[in-house]
């Protein structure tokens, strides 16, 4: 059966299209790793090396922004090659214009995280690096597959440098939250691989195209959307599978800190768009509730949570959870308005709020866990109780810190309110009460991040050690001050951002209005 | 007339004599060994009636093999027997449980 | 009833005694004749099968080979019976009782009745060759590869049960005229550079 | 050209806006390299400049002949049929508080230089105004619902900023904090609102907001929705309670209120620019605003009239136990931004915006006063140890004296006109709650001159209740405001003395307008076109157009409301006042004993903090805490997660004891197994056969 018709994959234009670009993108880093690890036996040239790829992998991903052709929407520099023939399972990779959101933030990211790294890994730091790297690979390599197996295979493979980040670098219950993470998602993961396997059955290939095509009953889609959900669902993570995210941040150091909040966590809001919605439209619709119950839980029960947190790490941890809610809220809430209020723009107003949040929550928790590793680098804990009164001698820090964590509680003006505005708004469409409770997220969220901010940022200073701190330094002014920049602009301009999703995810909004069963 | 259920029951009877030899000798490892040797025999009886049945001669290629293999872990088996006996100076495997869980 | 089925119930009914001792009998030495005994009815009763080469192979390795090791290890070790015999008694019953069930359960399998089967011509006759030739035939055409993993078996084996029971006893004394060959001066003899006694005493 | 004058520019305007910012952003930035004196210029040249624009764009609007200016400046997302902009609705509403805003900042950033001279945040608390500046003037200029809500997050910001501007201060950071989460509750119920109006009104623009709340063809007002199945409720309704919600949060509405007496840990400028004369009063812009939506509504008006009459009556009562000089104060704005409140329930909107803009020159005024008297007194704010400043501060007592008597509603100054309108207006008013609403406005009126009174008289006249230890000498506790507590209370270490000009000069500037502008406003703002057709009012509910016929000037207007009952009220109100605070002080303690319950209920603000604090933060806390210790560590975590490690432990502890390690054990495994094995082949066969 030849299914390469169906294909909506073209090459870009003449020129991009003879460079590989992407599997440029997803293997610069991994061969970086490996390169990093045979030749950084001094830290110094581990790190300069590791900046050094991260710095080109950044720079190659910016004409993938900019050639991405956003009016046309689709996958766009696509890539294909057999790879296992009898199972008929291609290397393909590919990027819609939500994929491109996510690769640039990634490539962004990692960037930061290893300038943030520079100083505070000091013990084995070309193996550091290197798992970074290559954490930064496969991630990238997770958003531009196109071939189901393909995505599982960046998607379980990613698990491993964040198994090593934080079970060699991390806190002293790294080996407890080492598993507890391993363990979780590697559950949540042998799911989906049991659904793509019965999805291969029913097509013969992987592609996820081909399973987006598959006339599935409802049984089978209503079996598949819970495989997908459990898997993406504990990537996210969503109330009641959540509980490993706080632990693995606790223990792990900051560049796994911020790498997990800012990017592994978007695989699972990816996922659901790039699978759930596709292949079981008809289930995720009836099962809609479901997801958008368990957000709303999220935002109210996990505000209240982190509301009362002493470790920093954790309550910043409980935080993205609670952001990352309204990821999947408003990716659920468009399956309600499109099929049963048959309101498209409101639809894709929620997929691009839950995007929006996506990539906002990507800056915003990234530099929330890089003010709070700056502070952790001086006194070495992440007890709020052993702070106070920090801007009365680091008052640029403050400032930073209270920037993001206005971000935090989505003020207008950063790119913490996009999101959940556009969610709001698109949720208030289908229903005002989920909206209402969505909109909880105002007052808990402001309430915990100022109270954080509170006993961290002002005040007296009562701990004689906080009194000698330094303030930041040239190195964390690059890092926090590019995340401000990405912050503020997100939030003063997103159009550009919104632009590039667009046309993608009106595809994606009009392929829901097909039913397959 | 030899019928093939007279090599079966033969064979049968064999082995359950060798399955009761393990039984009631549970502790003396040689015995246990032979019984070992008694089942053995017992099952290249069925395969060499099988193949003269059948007329095929896998079964005997079989019974060849198996052979081999026994002769070969006789051999080990009571090497790591007099390894055994020397160590603890006994046969007794009821004081052998280094292997539990 | 046949001379041949008198010969089989003959040998099968001695095998099986010889089974039955086996396992029975106090002494090892006595449960090792036996367990001969019953290898050499049952080469017999391969005989009565026309398995020729298997019958005799049998004897070979097994009376001629295993049985003797067994016997040589059962004579080399000083092994004290008592204690092995113990709960002989208790677990007669379970052993039997267990025996007999299976017993039960396999000639329900084998269904006697059914098995019923006259024996066809002899196929190594019918291929108008001997019952080594036919086999032979089959072993090195279809089963060369088994053959040679057979043969490597054995050897590895053989080849384990030298290092399983090497053992180095501690204070013996003996030779190594390796070591004797190789020695070097600088082994025995160490020169030490001192201040010559006298001085010693006169300095202070 | 002459054609250009007379059309607003968006130069100009995008100037009004970004002025302010760019202050903000050098003065805040680069605080360090352009000094003090370079902080104050940049960011008091940027809102100056910004000021006199601002006059220009309201003179071209109502004098000039300019139409309205509706345009977006850039787009800020589109998506399908949904957008939202950023961009400039200026018509005269607009003008009017552009000019309300920038004209209050300018005078309150110049009073700064005095009031801040000695404080290490010197350049920081301009950067702050002047972005606090900003975000009022994006809020006020908007013309969509989402840059509205920009703006109106903005100013909480700062003012979040503002009040926590003394961070070492416990109190300030806890005041700064409570007053933004009550600003979120409130913001809580204007996002909905927004959400709902882009749902039933299709649109975040204004224009097209309005165009479907006036289309009789659309007929929103009658459409309803069931929320709860069996309850339909009018849309309109909805969006305009939310709406409101919003503006209680930010107006400080009860019960919403309680944040707004906190705020005044920030330092006096602020509590003059941001809760007194703009931030506070954004939820009363945003209802006048509005007016196309919430004329939709009988019911949210009815709801606006009782929560702002509520207000206006009871904070009041507050402000006559306080001694706090700021706090009185503080009370005083709740109590007339419940009369705006009010104004805008009986679809007096245009008497809102009128008291509004008064009651924005004269409670500047007093705010500035009080930090004027407050600096005297060496960061001393307790009444109970001020008394005779008179003599020694004369500008700002006679500054004082006006912003009270207009307060309190003496003819001819400000504030009797706009209040008056008011109580003119529910006066007329047939809507459901206006009799409660008058009750409350009329008794306000006495409450009003009672603490205004008061506080004139406890700070300027009779005996001086604080001692100056001049011997105390030198290393007053000046420069740092957190540590004046080295005095004992009622000691000064310098006599008090007034103010530096730059004090003075913006007390003397804010007098003008107070005494003045209601005078010469209350024509083309209440009776005439002087909001265009910025504020709808349905032809049912004018009252203020009802009043309107009677109208023969303001001299007329004053001598009708010499006749009328508030004013009497609020003469007695000087009257009890006077008799009780300055000639017999100790009737004050005797009232006090006797009214006992009374007084400790208004000291105690009704519990209602009380009660804030014990359920929501403590409840709030303790239902996190339960969460997390149960729902997380407890069952997630507890019984599923390590649960199921627990039972993977326990099921292989004792499948571990099968592997006895005993090879007879072994043995007779596998023999049953092959016993089992049997028996079930033998079963198939027999099944099969």
């Amino acid at each position: 059966m030849d299914r390469c018709p169906r294909r909506l994959i073209e090459g870009n234009d003449e020129t991009m299209a003879h460079w590989p670009l992407l599997s440029i993108l997803v293997w610069l880093p991994i061969i970086g790793a490996l390169a990093v690890l045979a030749f950084g036996r001094r830290a110094d040239t581990a790190r300069w090396l590791t900046l050094l790829v991260a710095l080109a992998t950044f720079v190659l991903s910016i004409p993938l922004y900019l050639h991405y052709d956003a009016a046309r929407g689709g996958m766009q520099f696509v890539e294909s090659h057999a790879w296992i023939d009898s199972l008929k399972v291609f290397y393909a990779l590919g990027v819609d214009g939500i994929a491109v959101a996510l690769v640039v933030l990634t490539t962004f990211t990692s960037v930061l995280v290893i300038v943030g790294a520079w100083g505070s890994i000091d013990t084995r730091v070309s193996q550091y690096m290197a798992a970074m790297l290559a954490l930064e690979g496969m991630l990238i390599g997770v958003f531009a597959a196109t071939d189901a197996l393909l995505f599982y295979v960046f998607f379980e493979a990613m698990l491993i440098p964040m198994f090593i980040i934080i079970g060699i670098w991390g806190g002293p219950r790294r080996v407890y939250a080492t598993l507890k993470f391993f363990i979780y998602t590697f559950l949540g993961s042998i799911f989906m691989l049991v659904g793509l396997i019965y999805l291969h059955m029913q097509t013969g290939e992987f592609s996820i195209a081909a399973f987006a095509a598959a006339n599935l009953d409802m049984k089978e889609q209503a079996w598949l959307f819970f495989a997908f959900l459990i898997a993406f669902a504990i990537k996210v993570p969503m109330w009641p599978v959540h509980t490993w995210l706080p632990d693995a941040h606790v223990e792990a150091p900051t560049g796994g800190s911020v790498i997990l909040a800012a990017i592994m966590l978007k695989v699972g809001g990816y996922g659901f768009i790039r699978f759930s919605l596709p292949i079981t439209p008809d289930a995720s619709q009836e099962y809609a509730w479901v997801v958008i119950a368990m957000s709303l839980v999220a935002v109210v029960y996990i505000g209240y949570v982190a509301l009362v947190q002493d470790d920093m790490k954790k309550l910043i941890a409980y935080s993205s959870i609670a952001h990352m809610a309204f990821v999947t809220l408003g990716i659920f809430i468009t399956l309600a308005l499109v099929r049963t209020h048959a309101n498209a723009d409101a639809a894709r107003l929620g997929l691009q709020g839950a995007m929006v949040q996506m990539v906002s929550h990507g800056f915003v928790s990234g530099a929330m866990f890089s003010c709070i590793g700056v502070l952790y680098d001086r006194l070495h804990s992440r007890m709020i109780k052993d702070y106070g009164g920090v801007v009365n001698v680091m008052p640029w820090y403050a400032a930073f810190f209270v920037l993001f964590a206005m971000a935090n509680c989505g003020l207008p003006g950063t790119s913490g309110f996009v999101g959940e505005f556009m969610v709001i708004l698109a949720a208030f469409q289908d229903n005002a009460w989920v909206a209402a409770v969505a909109a909880f997220t105002l007052i808990i969220g402001a309430a915990y991040t100022l109270w954080l901010v509170k006993r961290v940022i002002f005040g007296e200073v009562t701990n004689p050690k906080v009194a000698k701190l330094d303030d930041l330094d040239a190195r964390e002014w690059i890092v926090l001050g590019s995340f401000a920049a990405a912050v503020l602009v997100v939030g003063i301009y997103p159009k550009p951002l919104t632009d590039l999703m667009e046309t993608s995810v009106q595809q994606i909004v009009s392929a829901l209005l097909v039913s397959k069963a | 007339m030899i019928t093939l259920a007279h090599f079966l029951v033969l064979g049968a009877l064999l082995f359950c004599i060798a399955v009761a030899g393990i039984f009631i000798n549970r502790k003396n490892v040689i015995v246990l060994l032979m019984c070992i040797e008694l089942m053995l025999l017992a099952v290249n009886t069925n395969f060499v009636a099988f193949s003269r049945y059948l007329g095929d001669a896998a079964g005997q290629v079989f019974v060849f093999f198996i052979l081999t293999v026994a002769a070969a872990e006789a051999a080990i088996g009571l090497a790591i027997l007099v390894v055994l006996f020397r160590n603890r100076a006994t046969i007794d495997v009821t004081g052998i449980d280094r292997l539990k869980g | 009833m046949t001379f041949e089925l008198v010969c089989f119930y003959a040998f099968a009914a001695v095998a099986a005694l010889a089974a039955l001792s086996v396992i029975s009998v106090r002494n090892p030495v006595v449960a090792a004749l036996c367990l001969v005994l019953t290898f050499f009815s049952m080469a017999c009763v391969w005989l009565l099968a026309q398995a020729e080469f298997l019958a005799v192979a049998l004897v070979l390795v097994y009376v001629g080979a295993v049985m003797v090791l067994f016997l040589f290890v059962v004579m080399m070790l000083d092994v004290d019976l008592v204690p092995l015999r113990e709960g002989f008694v208790k677990f007669l019953p379970v052993g039997i009782g267990i025996a007999v069930v299976m017993l039960v359960e396999m000639l329900m399998l084998i269904g006697v009745r059914a098995m019923q089967v006259a024996p066809g011509p002899d196929p190594a006759a019918a291929a108008g060759k001997s019952n080594i030739g036919w086999l032979g035939e089959v072993l090195f055409r279809e089963f060369l590869l088994p053959f040679e993993v057979a043969a490597l078996i054995l050897t590895v084996g053989l080849i384990a049960a030298v290092p399983l029971t090497l053992r180095h006893r501690r204070g013996i004394k003996t030779q190594n005229p390796g070591r004797q060959v190789m020695v070097r001066r600088e082994d025995r003899v160490r020169l030490v550079k001192m201040d010559a006694e006298g001085n010693r005493e006169a300095s202070p | 050209m002459k054609e250009g004058w007379f059309v607003i520019s968006k130069t100009m305007l995008l100037m009004i806006v970004l002025l302010p910012l760019f202050g903000a952003v050098l003065a805040g930035l680069f605080g360090r390299r352009i000094g003090r004196v370079g902080a104050h210029t940049v960011t008091i040249a940027g809102v100056a400049i910004s000021c006199a624009l601002s006059m220009v764009v309201l003179y071209q609007l109502v004098w000039g002949g300019a139409a309205t200016y509706n345009e977006n400046l850039y787009t800020w997302f589109t998506i399908g049929k949904y957008s939202a902009h950023v961009g400039f609705l200026v018509d005269r509403l607009t003008a009017m508080m552009m000019v309300v805003v920038t004209f209050v900042s300018l005078m309150v950033h110049v009073y700064t230089i005095g009031y801040m001279a000695e404080d290490d945040g010197y350049q920081r608390f301009f950067s702050y105004i002047a972005l606090f500046t900003f975000s009022m003037l994006m809020l006020v200029m908007s013309n969509n619902f989402l840059q509205l809500f920009f703006g109106w997050e903005a100013v909480g910001l700062v003012s979040y900023l503002l009040i926590g501007f003394w961070f070492k201060r416990p109190t300030a950071i806890f005041a700064n904090m409570k007053a933004f989460l009550v600003n979120r509750v409130g913001d809580f119920g204007f996002l909905l609102g927004i959400a709902g109006v882009l749902l039933w009104f299709g649109s975040l623009d204004y224009a097209s907001v309005f165009a479907v709340a006036q289309d009789p063809a659309i007929d929103i007002g009658s459409r309803t929705v069931e929320l709860l199945a069996g309850h339909p409720w009018h849309v309109a309704t909805i969006v305009c309670i939310c709406l409101f919600i919003g503006a209680m949060g930010k107006s400080a509405q009860v019960p919403l209120h309680v944040w707004l007496p906190d705020s005044m840990e920030g330092p006096t400028p602020i509590s003059a620019l941001i809760h007194a004369a703009t931030m506070v009063t954004a939820g009363i812009f945003m209802v006048a605003r509005m007016s196309p939506l919430f004329e939709l509504s009988e019911t949210a008006l009815t709801f606006i009239l009782v929560i702002g009459a509520t207000t206006a009556l009871f904070t009041g009562l507050i402000g006559v136990v306080q001694n706090d000089i700021k706090r009185v104060v503080a009370y005083s704005t709740l109590s007339q931004l419940g009369y705006m409140t009010v104004a805008l329930g009986v679809s007096a909107y245009s008497a809102a915006v009128f008291h509004l803009m008064t009651h924005a020159f004269f409670k500047a005024l007093l705010f500035l006063g009080a930090g004027s008297v407050i600096i005297a007194m060496h960061h001393e704010q307790d009444m109970r140890h001020m008394g005779g400043l008179r003599k020694y501060m004369p500008i700002t007592w006679i500054t004082m004296w006006i912003g009270s008597l207009a307060l309190a509603g003496t003819p001819f100054f400000s504030g009797f006109f706009s209040k008056d309108a008011i109580i003119e207006a529910v006066h007329e008013s047939h809507r459901s709650g206006a009799g409660y609403a008058y009750f409350c406005v009329m008794a306000g009126v006495f409450v009003t001159a009672l603490y205004s009174f008061r506080l004139l008289y406890l700070t300027f006249h009779g005996k001086e209740r604080f001692v100056v230890d001049d011997h105390h000498g030198h290393g007053h506790g000046h420069d740092a405001h957190d540590d004046h507590g080295h005095h004992a209370p009622g000691h000064l270490a310098h006599a008090p003395h007034e103010s530096p000009w730059v004090v003075t000069l913006p007390l003397v500037l804010l007098a003008i307008p107070s005494i003045a502008i209601g005078f010469f406003t209350i024509g083309p703002m209440l009776f005439g076109d002087g909001f265009g057709n910025a504020i709808f009012v349905r032809e049912a509910n004018d009252v203020i157009g009802e009043i309107g016929k009677g109208w023969h000037g303001a001299v007329g207007f004053v001598l009708h409301g010499i006749m009328q009952p508030p004013f009497w009220i609020a003469f007695a109100g000087f009257v009890v006042a006077t008799w009780i605070w300055l000639f017999r002080p100790g009737i004050a303690d005797a009232a006090e004993r006797a009214l006992k319950p009374i007084h400790t209920l208004l000291m105690n603000k009704y519990w209602i903090d009380n009660l804030y604090q014990a359920v929501f933060a403590r409840g709030g806390i303790g239902l996190g805490r339960g969460l997390w210790r149960v729902g997380d560590a407890g069952l997630i975590d507890g019984v599923v997660v390590n649960g199921s490690a627990r039972l993977v432990d326990r099921v292989s502890t004792a499948v571990r004891r099968l592997q006895s390690g005993y090879l007879y054990h072994y043995a007779f495994a596998m023999i049953l197994g092959l016993i089992l094995l049997l028996a079930g082949l033998w079963w198939i066969v027999a099944r099969a056969a």
